[in-house]
């Protein structure tokens, strides 16, 4: 493209904090950009802001109580924490979960995805400046909480399941609202594609920027959506299932090149994926317990496992050490999606320019809660 | 000195410490002997046996040992064998056993997108002990490995950008070792207590002002 | 002829003496109370590392000088347009000379990268 | 002391307005023969009471254009937008003048702080007096008399326009210099880029309506445009599209409000502007978005004229007074600004700059080019 002389044109470089108090930095990002005028010659992506020290304060909890620290971590998809959680001590304690506590597990978690996809979108959109699709999804996301609310008494952190199972069965009713919520947000879902999908200046905007392949991608260590957009059909429920999906029908959508607008276009299509996975499990919940054989005093046998779920944002992974004497677990860690996912920022973001580095980290969907835990 | 009020309260008689003296690290059951290893682990022993000190096998999961000399040989027959293929890390992460003598476990969660099996490396390392980097093999070990060395203190070398990635830059000690205390750093545990207390000090009279 | 513009004089200066007068009598009513840190310049909260008026890049100039260019240029057009009627092909030809050489400078910007912004 | 300045040069400028108001009279006296206290009255006291008459209704329609603009926004977004202060809130507009007039106003530490006092006004004055040449109706019959419902015709309005309209990016040039702030240094480059970029095609396009109507004067062009029969956008749609386009750019309206764009710069220019001299950037803001809708609809849609005035059917029409049609032409324009700032993402700044200078000054050259030929040929 650019056929000029180039360093006729070259400049001081301007060093310029992005965050941590910056609309557009999803919570306490800070990036330091060096610009040549508005291109990012170099970045440096500076995390810590939010830091709670949840593997260390897990440490000191019951097994049972980290349920509730983990729901602090993705703020934006509490119950898919809960969800790796819960499965990892179960590996760890061979524990057995009803089929219906799978199940419900399943909605919770796919649910939760479709909540984490509305902010993602309404944020994503906000940040290359289409202003209505927020306020459409965060609509969309308030049914969401609603049925959440209903379920399990909280809006945000909603300490919703448990080991070996589920504390609450499904309330009565509940089941066809979630099927009535399917379809609203399938209805929805068109009028996001109509302001977005294939509006020029969307499409200027996303494609083409921040592209990376394939390969790249998995060295870097990107997942979930952000990787599939690269083309990667790797998905966490279908490679190694977990919960309830092995039995459920589901496709991962791909993208071609790997930029921008295809991780738009992957999490849109994982939309109606998820809306078609909460059917299916609607349509097959087994009657049953909702809890297996749990212990009462939850201490695994000394050993250590890893195990990793799809979050909305990626692979979750959990690893768990246990020293069999204790009711808290030796060694908590989380292996944060957006953690991994943000340090392909620095990559994405060299040669664009300033308004690309918000539509970059938009892209990525990076909780801050998560990244710093 | 003794008349400085003491910055936080000193880190005895705290929960942390029953576990200092408790267990001495994970038992890395080795795997049944009726359970045949899968061809990633044969693969690897056979490209190199002698780097691997022990093989494990618990709750599904296969863990790999082997000493920080060899970590990054075996890494690279990891990732590039046609068996093995392990081209996704997944995580690296550590845990502090402070009743070793060789303290810290430093673990790769490996994966492959390719072959779709997962594996797990340990070494054993010292403190201040070098572990290699694996950050040439996988770039996205980079943060991971910022995180250990932040977290533990885990001599991790040749590292292309080994800064502190959650603490701040000047923060002392390493909060997830186990003798660091739940509320935060005691004077016993840092590094140079007089040093710290003097910068915290400086920095507190900064904020009045 | 040129009383037509005593009211545009007049506006002008109402316009310059309201925002005067809005400023002063802002003084009057709003709280004064200055701190340090509130009068640090906003860099995400950070405290800026270098100072803002820095050399910055040239391409922002070149576009300062291509607008000079252009808009003198476009200016000259204004009065010609107005009398057109009465020039006809002459003044219509004079014209394509000048924008000629106009586009002329427009291609070689154009080719030597001048428009290629970051 | 650059305040002290200023007063002093407003001051120099009212004598020497107030002297050729009153030297004025004996210029016209021979030919006219009137008694030179009704040329007084015309010269000096009628215009300041419509210049009056349009100040304040600039500034309320400023103020309201705000409250328009929320409205709007939220009903696109399925809110309600402000509904507190006064039904439906009505009097929001009002109070945010309040609250912002009594705010404590900011200098951060190293700006430069007469630079930062002057940029706002450099904003907003421009903004304002422009109104002055902008033709709002035909005539009215006020007291007997015959008014002319524009503040001033003057030879030159387009140019004026022109003009001063491009004085006030130097407000914002120097709000960001003078902040001595990164972000608002960085956008205060965005917007004189930007501005002058779209000028350049917008100036462009009024070359070729100048051809059209043979006048640079804002009611002559309106006349024009009677004698045709013909609104100018009609003859002119690319130009239209050009100075639409233009206009959103040059006003930072979306998608083209890169200056400002609160998600990259958080606001851009007026990151460290607070109180009345932040409210300023908002009025001038708010006021440009008036001028290029008052302009469009001059140019574009034949201003005050009704619309249809051959159709036989429709020449009630013609009984609505013109400034009636002239504001509901510019709410109409105002209307279509707010739905495209509430549908469209933004632009990046290379793809604007790419925009402007790769495309619409083409299309305007070759406009120009094109009209002047037909015009001759004809």
């Amino acid at each position: 493209m650019a056929n000029a002389p180039r360093p006729m044109f070259d400049t001081e470089t301007l060093v310029i904090n992005m965050g941590p108090q910056h609309p557009s930095t999803h919570g306490v990002l800070r990036v330091v950009l060096r610009l040549d005028g508005e291109r990012v010659v170099d970045c440096d992506v500076v995390i810590g802001y939010l830091h709670r020290g949840i593997e260390k304060l897990s440490e000191n909890r019951d097994y049972t109580q980290i349920v509730l620290l983990t729901d602090r971590m993705d703020y934006v998809a509490a119950a898919t924490n809960n969800l790796g959680y819960c499965e990892t001590v179960e590996k760890l304690m061979g524990l057995e979960v009803p089929r219906r506590a799978k199940y419900i597990r399943t909605i919770l978690a796919e649910l939760q995805r479709i909540a984490s996809h509305n902010v993602w979108l309404g944020t994503h959109a906000m940040d290359i400046g289409a202003v209505t699709v927020f306020l459409y999804n965060i609509r969309e996301r308030e049914l969401i909480l609603d049925l959440f609310e209903e379920y399990c008494g909280a809006r945000l952190t909603y300490n919703s399941m448990r080991v070996g199972g589920l504390p609450l069965d499904i309330p009565a009713g509940w089941d066809r609202k979630v099927r009535e919520f399917c379809r609203i947000q399938e209805e929805k879902l068109v009028d996001y594609e109509l302001l977005l999908t294939h509006n020029r200046i969307w499409l200027e905007r996303t494609r083409n920027v921040g592209v990376i392949s394939g390969p790249d991608a998995i060295a870097i260590g990107l997942s979930g959506p952000p990787l599939r957009g690269s083309g990667v059909a790797r998905d966490v429920r279908k490679d190694e299932p977990y919960a309830a999906y092995d039995e459920l029908e589901f496709d991962v959508p791909v993208g071609a090149t790997g930029d921008t607008y295809d991780r738009y276009l992957v999490r849109l299509e994982e939309f109606r994926q998820s809306i078609r996975i909460i059917r299916q499990a609607l349509d097959g919940l087994p009657e049953g317990p909702i809890v297996g054989k749990v212990p009462r005093l939850i201490k695994p046998p000394a050993g250590e496992t890893y195990h990793a779920i799809e979050s909305p944002k990626g692979e979750l992974g959990y690893f768990i050490a246990s020293d069999g004497k204790s009711t808290s677990p030796y060694r908590f860690r989380v292996r944060p999606p957006s953690f991994c996912n943000l340090q392909a920022l620095r990559q994405l973001v060299r040669g664009h320019l300033v308004a690309d580095v918000v539509a970059l980290i938009g892209s990525i969907d990076v909780v801050l809660g998560e990244v710093d835990r | 000195m003794p008349d400085e009020p003491r910055p936080t309260p000193p880190a005895a008689a705290r929960p942390v410490e029953k576990k200092i003296e408790a267990p001495s690290g994970p038992p890395d059951p080795p795997p049944p002997a009726d359970l045949a290893p899968p061809a990633f682990v044969t693969a690897a022993q056979a490209a190199l046996g002698g780097a691997i000190t022990q093989l494990s096998y618990w709750v599904g999961d296969w863990t790999i040992l082997t000493t920080p000399a060899r970590l990054l040989d075996l890494a690279r027959v990891l990732r590039d064998d046609p068996a093995c293929r392990f081209d996704f890390c997944s995580d690296v992460t550590a845990s502090d056993w402070p009743a070793r003598e060789s303290r810290f476990d430093v673990i790769y969660c490996l994966y492959s997108t390719r072959r779709r099996h997962r594996v797990r490396v340990k070494v054993r390392a010292a403190d201040g002990e070098p572990v290699p980097s694996v950050s040439g093999v996988w770039p996205a070990a980079n943060w991971l490995e910022r995180e250990v060395w932040d977290m533990f203190g885990v001599n991790v070398v040749n590292h292309p950008d080994r800064r502190r990635i959650l603490m701040p830059d000047d923060w002392q000690g390493h909060p997830q070792r186990k003798d660091y205390p739940l509320e935060g750093p005691g004077e016993l545990l840092l590094e140079d207590p007089l040093e710290w207390l003097r910068l915290r000090n400086a920095q507190s009279t900064a904020e009045i002002e | 002829m040129l009383q037509a513009y005593v009211p545009v004089l007049l506006f002008i200066l109402i316009a310059i003496g309201f925002a005067v007068v809005t400023l002063l009598l802002a003084g009057f009513v709003r709280p004064g109370k200055y701190g340090k840190v509130k009068l640090e310049p906003y860099e995400c909260g950070i405290e800026p590392l270098t100072d803002a008026r820095d050399r910055y890049s040239i391409r922002y100039y070149l576009v300062a000088m291509l607008f000079v260019i252009f808009d003198v240029e476009t200016v000259f057009m204004f009065p010609w347009a107005v009398i057109m009627d009465r020039l006809l092909v002459f003044g219509l030809v004079e014209m394509l000379i000048f924008l000629f050489i106009l586009i002329v400078g427009y291609f070689y910007a154009w080719r030597k990268g001048a428009l290629e912004w970051a | 002391m650059a305040s002290g300045r200023l007063t002093k040069a407003a001051h120099g400028a009212a004598r020497e307005g107030a002297a050729r108001g009153d030297g004025a009279p004996p210029a016209t006296e021979p030919g006219s023969g009137a008694e030179p206290r009704l040329n007084m009255i015309d010269i000096v006291i009628i215009p300041l009471l419509k210049i009056v008459i349009v100040f304040v209704a600039v500034l309320f329609g400023v103020a309201y254009l705000v409250l328009l603009e929320r409205k709007v926004q939220a009903w696109v977004q399925v809110r309600l937008g402000p509904m507190r202060v006064g039904p439906h809130g009505v009097l929001q507009p009002i109070a945010d003048a309040l609250k912002l007039f009594v705010k404590e106003d900011i200098t951060p530490a190293r700006a430069d702080k007469w630079v930062y006092t002057l940029a706002p006004m450099i904003s907003l004055v421009p903004a304002l007096i422009v109104f002055a040449v902008i033709p709002f109706g035909g005539t009215a019959h006020l007291f007997g008399k015959t008014v002319p419902l524009f503040v001033a015709d003057v030879n030159v309005g387009l140019l004026y326009i022109v003009s001063v309209a491009s004085i006030g990016v130097y407000g914002l040039i120097l709000a960001g210099y003078a902040s001595n702030s990164k972000y608002p240094l960085l956008s205060s480059l965005r917007a004189s880029a930007q501005l002058i970029s779209y000028e350049v095609a917008v100036t462009m396009t009024l070359v070729s309506l100048i051809l059209m109507a043979g006048t640079l004067s804002m009611v002559g062009i309106v006349e024009a445009q009677r004698q045709a029969g013909l609104w100018y956008v009609f003859a002119q749609p690319l130009a239209f599209f050009i100075f639409l386009a233009g206009g959103l750019a040059e006003t930072n309206r979306a998608p083209f409000d890169l200056p400002e764009a609160e998600q990259e710069l958080v606001g851009g220019f007026h990151t460290e502007y607070s109180g009345m001299r932040f409210a300023f950037f908002f009025l001038a803001e708010y006021a440009n978005m008036i001028v290029v809708s008052s302009v469009a609809t001059t140019l574009f849609f034949g201003g005050w004229l009704a619309p249809f005035p051959n159709v036989h059917a429709l020449a009630f029409l013609g009984l609505v007074p013109g400034w009636i049609w002239f504001l509901l032409k510019v709410f109409c324009f105002l209307y279509l600004f707010l739905w495209i700032r509430a549908t469209l993402p933004r632009y990046r700044y290379d793809q604007l700059m790419r925009l402007g200078w790769k495309v619409l000054i083409p299309l305007a050259i070759a406009n120009v080019i094109v009209t002047g030929a037909v015009k001759v040929l004809l």
